[in-house]
Parts: C-alpha cells; structure tokens; sequence
C-alpha cells in the first residue's frame, strides 16, 4: 500500500500556485445571528486543498470547524466571500451521524449509492462491503435506533464513502470509537483515499489522528476562527498513530493548540 | 336472515319499471319532491304510476329533497327539470333570478298548516305574549304567516331576529318535535305532519291557517318546472301535470288507498312510513287540488313585504298556466286563475 | 488555569422524595394502570416479544370491550331508571331491533358499502391532489405565503357550505359528492404534510442535500419519509374530514341513482323522528370510522413509529 | 488485523450531472421560484435579520394579495363571458353589493363576532378538555386500548348527527352549540396530541425520567414541550373543527336568543336562493378562518419552529 | 485540593466486602430483540460501584456500555439479574447530549435544578456557574441547534451536575471536546467528584483519560458483554494526562483491550 503523492504544492497560508485546487475558500467570513446580536465565527478564512491532499483541521471546540466543513458542503453560504468546489458536490459527514431513522443501516448507505447513480444490481453487494469494511458486516438490517453511537458514526462513514465524492469532507468521525477500531479505520481511509485520490477535509481533536493521517494539518483559532498555523507532515505512509514522529509532532503541535486556546481566555 | 324482507322492496319501483308505449320528446324527465305529506300527490302518483301511465316511454328519474332550496339549486343545475315545492322556495327561486329560472305551473295542496301549542303554557292567542314559537325557516310561508297574524293581534315583532313580544325561533321541521320535547319552544306554527308529530307529544291545535283565509285555501304546494325544459318540452309537461290532475282525482275518489299509498311511498324514499297517529289527521287536514291558488301567493308575498322579510317582489309572470289550463279543458273543467301573474 | 476561579459547586443533598432504585427484569414489573403519575411513567420493556395470544386478547381486545360493555350497561341503566322518556332516549334493545330491521331487510351491507365506497375513493383523490399540494406549500415559500393561509382557510369552511355551490355546478350527483369531499379533505392532507415537513430535522435534509437528493429525489427520498409520521397525522384528521364531508354531501339529495349512505340514513331516520334509527345511524358512523381506524391507521402507525424506535420506549 | 481482508472499494466517478459547486454569499443568491425543483431547495440563509418593511410586504403580503387578485379576476372573467346565469353566479361587484348592504345595516361585525365569540370559547373549551385527554390516551396503554379508536370513530362523525340529540338533552341555546362543538374538536385536539406524543423522540422521555420529571410534572416539563409542534398542527385541525362543528350547529336553529353567527346568515341566504349572500357568507368564513390562521396559529408555529432550530433550514 | 480517599474494598470481580455499595449489579443479563432473533448484550455483569468510588468503563465500540448505564439509570429492565441503586435516581450523562432543544442552554440546567428541587431565586445564578464551569459562561441564552457539538456535550454536563444525584453516570462525556478543554474539565469533575463524594460510573474510549480519572478501570469484553478484566489505579491524585504513570498503565490496559478485541474478530 504506498501513500498517494499530493500533487498540490501548498505553502503555508494555503496558496496554491499551480494546479486547480479540489476546494478553494477566499476570504470567508460567517456570520450567525441578526446584525444587532451577530457573533462572527469564521474570520477571513482563505484555505485551498489539492485534489488527492489530505487535510486535518484542529481547533478548539467552538472554533467554527463544523461550520466550515458545511461551507464547504453547499449547506450554508459564507456572509462573505467565496467558496469553490470543482469537482462536483463534496460528500459530507457529519458530525452528529445524520443517518435516517426510517432506513436500516444498509438502506441508508444504498441510498446513497442509489443518488451516486450505482445500478440498482450493484447496491445492495456494494453496501455490504461498506459495511464490512467499517467492521459492521451482519449489521445490514439494524434500524438507527438499534446501533450503538460508535455503530452510527461507522455507518455513517460507510455513507459518505459510497457517495464516490472527488471531495470528502468528514467532521470528527472517529470521536465515538475505540482506539482499536480507529486503528483498523485510519488504516482503512488512508487506503481509499490513495486508491480514489480523494481530496479530505478531516475534522478532529485528537492531534495524533490528525498528523497520523494527514499531509498537511491546519490549525483554527477560535472568536473569530482564523487560520492561526499550518504544518506539513512528510512523514512517509504508512503510519502509525503509535510512531514517534507522529509523537513528537503531537506534542508540538498540542503546544501550539494550548497556547492558541489560552490566549482567548477560558470561554 | 339478511334480506329476508327485501321483497317489498323489489316492487317498490312500479313507476320506472313499466315505462311503456309512444315516447314523448324526452327519454326522461327528471322530477323532485320532498318525501312529506304536502307533496302527497307526487307520492301517490309516483306509487301508482299514474304519472308514468301519462308519459308513456318517457321514463321518470325522481329525485327527493328535505329542503326548498336545495330543489331550486337541483333546478338551476339542471339535475331535476320539474318539481313539487312551497310557494316561498318558488318565489324566491323566480325573483332572485330576475325571472328566469322557473314558472309555476299548477298547484298541488292546499292547508295542513297549524299553529300547535303547550297547552300547559298557553290556552288562548293572549297568552302567547312572552313566549317561543317556532317557524321552519326565516321568511318562510309559515313564517310570513305567523308574523302577519301576530301583527294582526297586536304583538310587535321584529322580523329578521324574530324578538319581541312573542320569540320566533326558526328551526328546521326535523329539529322542531325535538325543541318541543327539550321545551325549548312552547308552540309552532308548522305544516304537516310535523303539526300532527307535536300533537301526539302533548301539544294541541291552537289555530288551523285555513281559518285566516278565504273559502279556507292557500297554496301549500306548487309545481314548478325549468323554463328551459318547459320551452324544449312542453309535450312532457303536459303529461305529468295530466298525471297530477289525475292523481289528485285519484287522492279525492279514493282517500285511504292514497294514504296508503302515500304512505308507503315514503317509505321508499325515506326509509320509514308514518305512524297512524300521525298520518291520519295529517293527510285529513291536506287538500289536493290543481288550482295554484294565485291569489295567495300574492297575498303572502305581499304578507312578506308588510313584515319588512322581502323587498316588493316582482312576481309577474311566474306563472304559466296555459298547460294545466289545457288539461283542464280536456277534461271538461274550469281554468284557473294566475290573479294577473301569469305569462303574457 | 481558568478553572480555578470558577465559583464552588455546592454540595447538595439529593431531594428526599428520590426513593431507592430497584431495578428488577421486565416480566417481574407489570404496568400499574391505577394512577395517572403511574400511567403517565409506564415503561414498556425494550424487549419487543411475539406476543402470545392470551395476552393480545388482554391488552388489546380486553379494553376496547370492557369499555363498550361500560356504555351499553349504563345505557341501559339510564333506560330502566326512565331517566327520560323513550323517544327521548331509546333502549339497547330498540336499537338492536332497527339494526335487525335493516338485516332483513337487506340493506344493511350495502347502505355501508355505499359510503364507505364513496368515503375511501374520495380520501385516496384527495390523497393525490393534497400531498403535491401540501409538498409545494411547505416547501416553496411564495406558495406558501400565498395559499399556505388559504388552505387553513379552507379547512375550516364547514362542508355544507359548498354544498349549494356544488349543487348548482355540478348537479345532483355524484361529481358534487366528491367536490364536497375533496373541498374538505384536500386542505386536511396537505396541511397534516406541511406541519409534517415543517416539524422534519434540518439535519437530514441537509444529509439528503450532501448526498445529492434534491429537488422531487429529495422530496421522494428523504422529505416524505422523514416527514411520515407528521403526514400520518394528517392522513387520520384528512379521512376524518372525508367522512364528514361525505355525511354532509350525502344530505343533499337522495335519488336512485345516488344510492342510500349511511348519512341518508341519519338524516332520514331524523327526518321521520327515529331516535333508534338516529342512534343507529351514530353508531355505524362511529363503527365504520374506528374499524377504519384499527384496520388501517393504527397498524400503519405503529410500523412507521416502530420502524423508527419511536414505539418502543414512547408508549 | 482484520481490515487487510476487506473488498476494496471500487472507485467511481462522480456522477456527470455534477456541477461544479460555487457557493456565494447569501444576499447574491436569490431564491429562484421558477421550478419546482429550484423551490424545493430553496435554502434560506442561515443569517435571520430583522427584514425591512419592503421585503415583508413583497414576501409576506405579496403572494396572498396576488392569490386574492387573480381569483377575483377570474370570477370576473367567467361572470363576463357569461359562461352562466347571473343567479348561479353572480358578479363580485354584486357579493359586494351584499357585503355593503351587511355593513349599512349595521350587522356585519355582530354576525362575525357571534361566530367568532362563540368558536373561540368553544375552541378553548375543547382545548381544555382534550389535552389530559389525548395526554391520557397517548400515555396510558390501557386507556389507549379502550377509548383511542372511539376517539378516531368520533372525529369522523359529523356533527350534524348530534343535534337532534343535542337538542333533545339540551334545548335550543347556547349549551347545545357548545356541545356539538366540543363534540367535534375535542376527539380531533386529543389526536393531535396523541400523534404529537407519539413522534417524541424516546431519548427525551429518557433524558426527563433521569432529571426526575415523571408523572405530571415529566408531562409539563418534558412531553408537552416536546410534543409541541404536533399538539399545535392537532389544535390548528381542532380550530378547523371547532369552527365547521359550530356553523353546522348555528344552523339548528335562529332565535332570539342565539343571534345570527355566520353559519346562519349562510343558511338564509341560501333558504332565500340569494347566490350573492351565499358566496359572501362563503367569503366570510374562509375570511374568518384565514384570520385566525394569520394571526394566532401561524405566529405560534412559527415561534415554536424556529426555537427549535427547525424553521431556518427548512422553508 | 485533595483527593478523596475512597471507601471502597472493591476486590476484582466487584465484590464488596463492606458498606452498602452506591450501585450494585447483580448477575444482570439484557438482551435485545424477539426470542427467535435475539442479541444477547450483556451477559452476567456483576459490579459494584462503591459510595465516592470513581469507575472508569472501557470497552470496543458496541459491546454494550451504554446499555448498562441505562440498566444502572432504570432506563431499561435487564432481562435477568438485579440492579440496586440504594442511593436514588442517579445522573446520567447521555452519549447524545438529549438536550431538549425547545430550551435554551442556560434553561436545560434550570430545568434540572427545579427538579431537584433548587428554590426559584437560586437556580439562575446556579445554572451560570455551571455554565461557567464547563467554560460556557455568556452562552446562557443559545440555543441547542446553536451550540457547537462540543459545546452542547458541555451543556449536558453541567445539566447532569445541576441533578445534584449521589451517583453519576457519564457516558462519553468529552469525546467532542479538544485536548485543552478536555483537560480542564478532568480536573473539574475530579473536584467536584471529590467535594461531592460521587458514585461515578464513567464511559470512555481514551484509555488515558479512563486512568486519569479512575479509582478502577473496568474493561469490558464484547458480543456479549462480561467484565473482561479490572484494574485499580492507585497513582495519586491530582494526575495528569501526560504523567508517566498515567501514560504506562494506559499502554498496558491497550495491549489488553487490543487482545480483548482482536478475540472477537472483525466485528
Ligand atoms: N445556527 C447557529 N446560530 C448561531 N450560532 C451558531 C450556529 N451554529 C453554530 N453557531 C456558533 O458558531 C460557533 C462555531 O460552531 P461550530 O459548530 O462550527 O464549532 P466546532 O468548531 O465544530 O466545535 P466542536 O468542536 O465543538 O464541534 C459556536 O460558537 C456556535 O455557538
Ligand atoms: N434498542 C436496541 N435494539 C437492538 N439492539 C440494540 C439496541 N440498543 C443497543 N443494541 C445493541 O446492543 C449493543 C451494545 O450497544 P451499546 O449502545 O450499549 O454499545 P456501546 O458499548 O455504548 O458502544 P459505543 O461505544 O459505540 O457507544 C450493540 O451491538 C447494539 O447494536
Ligand atoms: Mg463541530
Ligand atoms: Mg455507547
């Protein structure tokens, strides 16, 4: 299994000087409420990611990581500035599962291969290998409600996978699922996303998650979010979330993350 | 078992079955009435297939109603094209279509109108002072009545909200034996059989209309008919109100058999016959006859206008009695009046 | 480090009324139906069993039963105490009889089949018309703000009101019958769909919109299923509103043509002041309308419900 | 470890109708009422402003006044193309004519305000009544059991069949109106409420039982609230009945006592075959029941969708 | 701040041999589904959780946590065995937030205050602090669907706090939180814990946070769910996530979760 080569020479303010970005964000602002009350929560943000580049996005909670990644899906518009997906509609997953209670686990990854265009004969073998591959073969016919919280974040990756997006946009994924399990899956995503040289945006805080997969992780401040620092990771793939260069990158990146955190103060 | 008693079901429908002979310039005529005493010579000619002996292959479609208006708007649809109904239906289906929707073309009934009373509550016309008396409808004939011979005693009413010194409540016929048991009104000037129903739960005859008026007849019943129909058909016409004249000969020559008749008519269109107690002076009290009475409809028009309920209607030529004067002759008898209301 | 200065959280005592947890298995703890505190907490066990015959009778054919048994026994009563006169209040027994009448008469079946026809054929047009309608208004907001009013509007003009207009449109038949029922059904549906749709969780929308179901796929695949058990609701209060209509609608005219329904019924049986024919006819609308009720609403409503764990822990 | 052994996945393409995506602010992107399609996507910016005046009349205002304009404009049309007799319709000028007459006789606010007066208390009435009844039902398996179906049987009665009862028991006055109302909206209010209950999701139930709200204050605290947009769609449906239950009662009876409601100008008009007080009566309900949408159900609705983050994304 | 010193006598296996315990399962067996196709979850759980005792529960992703919290929370009946909470209704921290979106934030914990019977005048002020606490002091009046996902995991918090129970039940608590708000609030709960003498009974999927926290660290085996194994943690408290101890036990009770996992095969 050898790890895709990004072909996006990204420098650290995320310009890219040749090639057409899968996602390109210039000078997104986001702002909620009525002008009176507004509460800014995506400051000026200019982010592009490479076709084939993985990207992790730290930040503290409440930063605008989930608002970003909706962004970038189409389901908001920025109060200013523009977002550009080339490739077609990115898949997204959520950070609440977002899975439909009115389908079984398998139904709702069908469905979704049945919106990608997949012929009808193909689904249901498709789904099935989904399933399997998020290690939750046998649990086709379970409803939401029967799935475990870790289950429904499994299933709802097995989702996003079969919408065979170029753009993959995934919002703390692994958060409910055990260290062993999250193994399997690190190993799992890094081998589609070379296969299908997908473009990822990868939300997380687990910091060793973000430098054991990506090739390049952003970090976000918080009130407003801004892109407060960029690291490359040339770590050779595969990876291990146990290998002491994804260790020592941790803590240095941890450090930084600290330090961003408590410069805004204890909200 | 189910059905074991269908059977006088089955011969219920003699009229329709037997359509036979020449056919008129119709192949059917679509006829309404009410399943009600008032309308008993529909009824009995229905049963007896006296009308149908009449129109020979010309088949007859009935349709009954429980209400006037409902039948002028079955006739405006065109769904019915003749019908029996009360003068007020027919005078306001005339006037407020600025005498284009329909003519009167004979008459049917006279009487069977009562004022009924609680005779617990009230013994004379000066007790009524303070109390509840109900009509079928605002601005009915009955209701006209009653406000005329209120006035006529002296008791000031208004008309539209029915307050004064005696309440008129308007109800619906079906609803009025129910009110008198709740004893929400204490009399009601009512036509039959609902006098006759009040009477058998207690409440006596105070007053018979008949009384009010000259050689005791007023128009009860009329027959109406489309004034398209009547243009395009008048061959048809003719021969139901041949079939009327003759029903209502048929009702005088023999009035048990037509009670009986009648009677079980209902039962057909209504699902139930009358009770004896209710029939007998009910159908006593009715008299069938061809003559509209014109003369009344004038004076209860003008009754209407007195009490405030109508603006003074334009009742010229609602009437055309050329085809019942036609059948009349045929047979030897008078022409009746239409008191210069009649088509010019 | 922040915390720190954050104020002390007080030590509080748990309230007294909390009395110690037991917690035994589910067969050991029947359901208390005697008070409503007890009620209003029964918890079904999460154990969804096949349940044995017995005990379906008693759960669900025990109640209903024991409840008509309750009417009729105090109906009863209230005649043989003379409570009122008989005309006013007739027996049981005089109301069997007028069933019976119709039996041998015959014209029982298909006095009912008459409406029900009528009613479920008018229901499943008004189905047809008011889901598109209702989908439009709830979803395209200029429709909304131009018809979403008029519908609730429409919804409560009593049906006899359209009855002259029909009557004199259409005529005496039984294209007017339907009108009436559509005129009162239609705005029902699609006012339960658009209280449906309203009250769906943006959330799968927004999942359908990244998986690329939008536009009438969206509205197939994910807003009517998500807004099911809300269009449910209305389906039940829009079948509510056909049958009515159609009691009215039947009030118009009778004629051969148009066949005896059980609104006719009523309103003859009143008309010829039939206290037993009128409580006759009450209670076969109100048969009619709960086996309408049990054979199709109910256990379509529990399979959407439990189809989405909604039963489960909820009843 | 065991993934090794996992199908791989198959790369596929992105569907070809893909467009590529660009999004731009949200006050560059109007929404486009074209299609249908388009509507049902019709995404709202997340952004909620105070709107200026102009943009809620051209939203809110707009759309009903040009609904109203083209439905007069037609009834026009087909009034002067003579497509019928004037009596069978007549002409907006002579529904105005009537509605003029009303106001110079000085009774066109009492007619609406005895309706108005008389459906609201009943309304209110029936809401009292019907909530711990559809609360009991929805909670209470054995109550639901009994009387769930009989409360569907008797929405789907109509409420004609009650007033010759209604009338026997009662006499002719106000409590028999109030009765065939309460009659029609109670069964229908304690459905909405039972269907509400029913879609709560089962976590919230939990999450209360935990907190300690069970029984009635679990009822008020917990089910109740988020049982809310369903109970408010079955109290809209309530309304509708309400108000159809009681222009079927005023039409009972006039009496001095009663006044004249809408329903009853309505069956005078038709008793006297005046089409134009027919339509206006017509005209007047759907009038009144547009207004009490307008101005109290949709307001509410509106309210409660959008605390719950439910209205943003969805219209 | 000083650690409480725990009552307990807790032997492995969950035996107490003194003192009545703040929560006891006795042989608790739950399955779900019909007879015919039933899954069986938890299979003879037996474990005590002693008064002021700190229970950290880790286990694979679906092998049947949560459902013994609801067991424990009266949630659900187990289908044999026997559950004593002698304490009262214990709080529980749900893996879903549950909070009720028809309130705001600040509401949500009033909410619980009232129902426990906090007077009127004290439960604004009361339901600030918490906010405070979990570092959401000014979002008082947000709405649920306006709150971050880690945002509203804070919220539940404080709401699971405001119960004032004797036992509290966290299922995940901080899966969504980032590293720096994680470990302020480790030190919040071993405060609070420690000033209220809690029955804590925690679910997690970190294992350094489950020995960071813990008196005992129970691990539990999946399809079906037994105790697998326990381990007391006797390192003292105040820890910290990055402490040796904390990191060396962590790698030890991994290595067994690993094997616990990999015996049950991929699914
Ligand atoms: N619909 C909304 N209305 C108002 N404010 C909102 C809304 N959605 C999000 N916010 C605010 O925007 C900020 C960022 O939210 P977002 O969900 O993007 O955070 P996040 O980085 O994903 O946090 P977490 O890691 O906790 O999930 C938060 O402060 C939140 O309160
Ligand atoms: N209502 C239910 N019906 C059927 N099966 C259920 C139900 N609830 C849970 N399960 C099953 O029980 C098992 C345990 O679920 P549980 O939610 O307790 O797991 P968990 O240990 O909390 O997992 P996670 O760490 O992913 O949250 C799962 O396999 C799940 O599929
Ligand atoms: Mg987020
Ligand atoms: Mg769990």
């Amino acid at each position: 299994m050898t790890p895709a080569l990004t072909t996006s020479e990204t420098a650290l303010g995320g310009e890219v000087t040749g090639g057409a970005p899968a996602v390109r964000l210039s000078h997104v602002h986001k702002t909620f409420g009525r002008p009176g009350a507004a509460t800014p929560v995506l400051d000026d943000i200019s982010l592009d990611v490479a076709p084939g580049e993985f990207v992790t996005l730290l930040g503290a909670s409440g930063c605008g990581k989930s608002t970003l990644l909706n962004l970038v899906a189409g389901l908001d518009k920025p109060t200013a500035g523009s977002i550009e997906v080339p490739g077609g509609r990115p898949a997204l997953m959520f950070q609440d599962h977002a899975l439909f209670p009115w389908l079984t686990a398998g139904r709702n990854i069908e469905l979704a291969l049945r919106l990608a265009g997949v012929p009808r004969a193909e689904r249901r073998p498709e789904a099935e290998r989904l399933l399997e591959l998020v290690r939750l073969g046998g649990s086709y016919d379970k409803r939401v409600h029967e799935l475990s919280g870790g289950m429904r974040q499994r299933v709802a990756m097995a989702r996003a996978l079969a919408q065979g997006s170029r753009v993959l946009l995934m919002d703390e994924p692994f958060a409910a699922l055990d260290a062993i399990t999250r193994d399997v899956l690190h190993d799992e995503i890094t081998r589609i996303w070379a296969e299908r040289q997908l473009a990822v945006l990868f939300v997380t805080h687990n910091v060793r998650e973000a430098v054991r997969l990506a090739q390049r992780v952003v970090l976000l401040s918080s009130r407003p979010g801004r892109v407060a620092r960029e690291w490359r990771i040339d770590l050779p793939q595969p990876r291990r979330i146990e290998d002491t260069g994804v260790a020592d990158l941790s803590i240095e990146i941890t450090e930084e993350l600290r330090g961003e955190i408590r410069r805004h103060g204890k909200h | 078992g189910y059905g074991s008693k269908s059977a006088d079901r089955t011969d219920a429908a003699p009229a329709s079955a037997t359509a036979s002979g020449a056919k008129l310039s119709a192949d059917t005529v679509k006829i309404g009435y009410f399943p009600n005493l008032t309308h008993g010579t529909a009824l009995v000619g229905i049963k007896d297939g006296i009308f149908q002996k009449e129109l020979g292959a010309t088949r007859i479609k009935t349709q009954t109603f429980n209400a006037g208006p409902a039948e002028i708007e079955a006739l405006n649809a065109g769904s019915i094209d003749l019908g029996w109904i009360g003068p007020s239906p027919a005078i306001n289906g005339y006037t407020k279509s600025n005498g284009q929707s329909l003519k009167i073309i004979g008459g049917s009934a006279s009487g069977g109108v009562k004022l009924v009373v609680n005779p617990d509550r009230i013994k004379s016309p000066d007790d009524l002072r303070g109390k509840k008396i109900a009509t079928p409808q605002l601005g009915n004939t009955q209701d006209v009545a009653l406000l005329n011979y209120l006035a006529g005693k002296g008791y000031k009413v208004d008309a539209q909200s029915g307050a004064g010194d005696v309440s008129v409540v308007r109800t619906d016929n079906k609803v009025t034996p129910d009110a008198y048991k709740s004893g929400s009104i204490d009399g009601a000037w009512v036509p039959e059989p609902t006098a006759s129903k009040l009477v058998t739960l207690g409440a006596k005859e105070l007053l018979d209309e008949k009384s009010l008026w000259p050689d005791g007849k007023f128009v009860i019943t009329n027959i109406i008919v489309s004034q398209k129909f009547l243009k395009e058909h008048p061959d048809v016409v003719e021969a139901v109100l041949r079939g009327s004249v003759n029903t209502n000969a048929f009702i005088k020559a023999n009035p048990d058999r037509a009670k009986a008749d009648a009677n079980a008519q209902l039962k057909i269109d209504a699902g139930s016959s009358l009770d004896p107690a209710v029939l007998d002076p009910a159908w006593q009290d009715i008299d069938f006859l061809d003559d509209p009475l014109a003369g009344t409809l004038q004076a209860e028009a003008d009754h209407a206008v007195t009490a405030g309920l109508l603006k003074k209607p334009n009742l010229n030529g609602i009437y055309d009695l050329t085809l019942l004067d036609q059948v009349l002759k045929q047979q030897g008898r008078p022409a009746v009046a239409d008191a210069g209301l009649g088509t010019r | 480090m922040a915390s720190t200065d954050t104020a002390p959280v007080p030590v509080r005592e748990a309230p007294a009324e909390d009395a110690p947890l037991r917690i035994r298995p589910a067969k050991d703890a029947p359901v208390s139906t005697e008070d409503l505190g007890a009620g209003l907490d029964a918890l079904d066990s999460v154990v969804v069993q096949r349940t044995p015959l017995a005990q379906t009778l008693r759960e669900k054919v025990l109640p209903p039963a024991l409840a008509v048994v309750l009417v009729i026994g105090l109906w009863q009563l209230a005649f043989s105490l003379e409570l009122t006169d008989t005309y006013k209040l007739p027996s049981p027994a005089m109301v069997w009889q007028s069933l019976a009448d119709l039996w041998t008469q015959g014209t029982l079946f298909s006095i009912i089949w008459t409406s029900i026809w009528r009613g479920v054929s008018g229901f499943l047009a008004a189905v047809v018309i008011g889901t598109p309608i209702g989908l439009l208004v709830a979803r395209v907001k200029p429709v909304r703000a131009a018809i979403g009013p008029i519908l609730s509007g429409l919804q409560s003009l009593p049906s006899v009101a359209w009855v002259p207009a029909a009557v004199i449109w259409l005529g005496i038949n039984d294209s007017a019958m339907y009108a009436v029922i559509l005129l009162g059904a239609v705005p029902s549906i699609a006012n339960g769909l658009v209280s449906g749709v309203d009250q769906v969780p943006p959330l799968f929308l927004r999942a359908g919109r990244t998986m690329g179901a939008t536009g009438l796929a969206g509205a197939r695949h994910v807003l009517l299923p998500a807004a099911l058990p809300g269009y449910l609701a209305g389906l039940k209060q829009g079948w509510a509103f056909s049958w009515r209509s159609l009691m009215a609608a039947e009030l118009i005219a009778s004629s051969p043509d148009l066949g005896l329904g059980l609104g006719r019924y009523l309103e003859n049986s009143r008309e010829a002041s039939d206290m037993s024919g009128v409580l006759l006819g009450i209670i076969l609308i109100l048969f009619v309308g709960i086996a309408i009720d049990l054979l199709i609403f109910s256990p379509l409503e529990r399979r959407v419900l439990r189809s989405r764990g909604l039963l489960v822990a909820n009843r």
